[in-house]
């Protein structure tokens, strides 16, 4: 089971591992990515915009397709929306399993997943008053489509 | 049909939702695109660069050829850039 | 850089992380791996032995080689030693980067070299009384030598 | 020259340190393993498997032709089983 979450509230990732390890004696690897707002120079705020009726049921599909791949692994993620500024967490993917290559694997497949199949958009306020919304990068398209050819 | 609009796509058509009834003939997403690109210069604007779009259907993401039978909602927004 | 540490008191993985990102603008992404010990039926405890004249100094130069690796990178490795018992963390490996796919590879390097290249023995404690000296694992050294054909 | 052993190693030969003198056709690991083996049955029976024996001379891992020249202590062990 993995359980995906959306919020505009910041998030506890000791707390989430905790959570996922309690009551469970058979997991010996646990996993946390944490994704930050960049404080590139001049980077005042990055927004992330969301569709609510699709964004998070999105986020279950691609957990649920994390589940099945990893049927070991289980896992939480937390993406936030709304505005956020640098050093800030964005995403949280939190993942245990027997061993550790599940863990890394599922972990990896759902940030790749994450950034290129969830409706999100970021959009940057710069200092200088002018926003900007962010570009999709090939390389995540190209992160993501490599576990179709695996 | 409901049509939503996110990120820069919403800006520039300049609202976040809009209802519409397209004409029998617009079928696909493809064909849905063309007839919206003629309503506004800003959704013309917003959907000149067709490789920059993309579409969900109901909630669901959509190709060109996606039939909107029974549609409901359609989505229209730029590549995502989450995580 | 990289910097690897052996001890025998628990660690503190939300601490740990926040000591790596603090101060820093540029690291838009962040890794957590802990290794903990599996409750397999009837285990009672692990004791963790280690070779004190090398242990550490054998850590720190898996850091180092991860660390030339992957200039970007600044980490935390932790490995510790004497009893465990079920559901303790015995290692902790915690890697920043602006981009996450080093963060990742990094990490996953730590642990691969960790286990096979660190002088560390554990033995196993059992409800019946019996000891037994875990054995080397084939499928870990093939983890690590895979390393030196990328 | 001093010799440590760890794990399973350190429980068969009984001891976990010892300083010896091997004699001086005794250059390298290999040949220091044979000569340690006839010390005792206990030495015997840990160094019987080498496949399942690892040393490190001066805290550096060595193979079985790394030379004892200058060594000042040599670590006798199983494989590592850390993480």
């Amino acid at each position: 089971m993995i359980a995906a979450r959306l919020q505009a509230e910041p998030f506890d990732l000791a707390a989430e591992q905790a959570a996922l390890l309690a009551g469970r004696t058979d997991l010996g690897a646990a996993v946390c990515f944490t994704g930050l707002v960049r404080a590139d120079e001049g980077l005042v705020a990055l927004t992330l915009e969301h569709y609510p009726a699709m964004t998070l049921a999105q986020m279950q599909a691609i957990a649920d397709q994390a589940a099945a791949r990893w049927p070991s692994v289980v896992g939480t993620a937390i993406h936030r929306h709304g505005r956020l500024t640098p050093g800030e967490a964005i995403v949280l993917v939190v993942t245990a399993s027997p061993h550790r290559d599940h863990a890394f694997a599922a972990a990896m497949f759902l940030m790749d997943w994450l950034k290129t199949g969830a409706p999100f958009w970021k959009r940057e306020e710069w200092a200088d008053g002018t926003t900007r919304w962010v570009e999709a990068k090939a390389t995540d398209d190209g992160a993501a489509a490599r576990w179709n050819q695996a | 049909m409901q049509l939503v609009y996110f990120a820069w796509v919403r800006e520039m058509v300049g609202t976040d939702a809009e209802t519409l009834a397209p004409p029998a003939d617009v079928t696909t997403v493809a064909a849905l695109l063309d007839w919206l690109a003629g309503r506004s210069d800003g959704h013309a604007a917003a959907l000149a660069d067709r490789s920059r779009i993309r579409v969900a259907v109901d909630q669901q993401f959509a190709g060109p050829d996606t039939t909107l039978a029974g549609a409901t909602e359609i989505a229209i927004f730029p590549p995502v850039t989450g995580g």
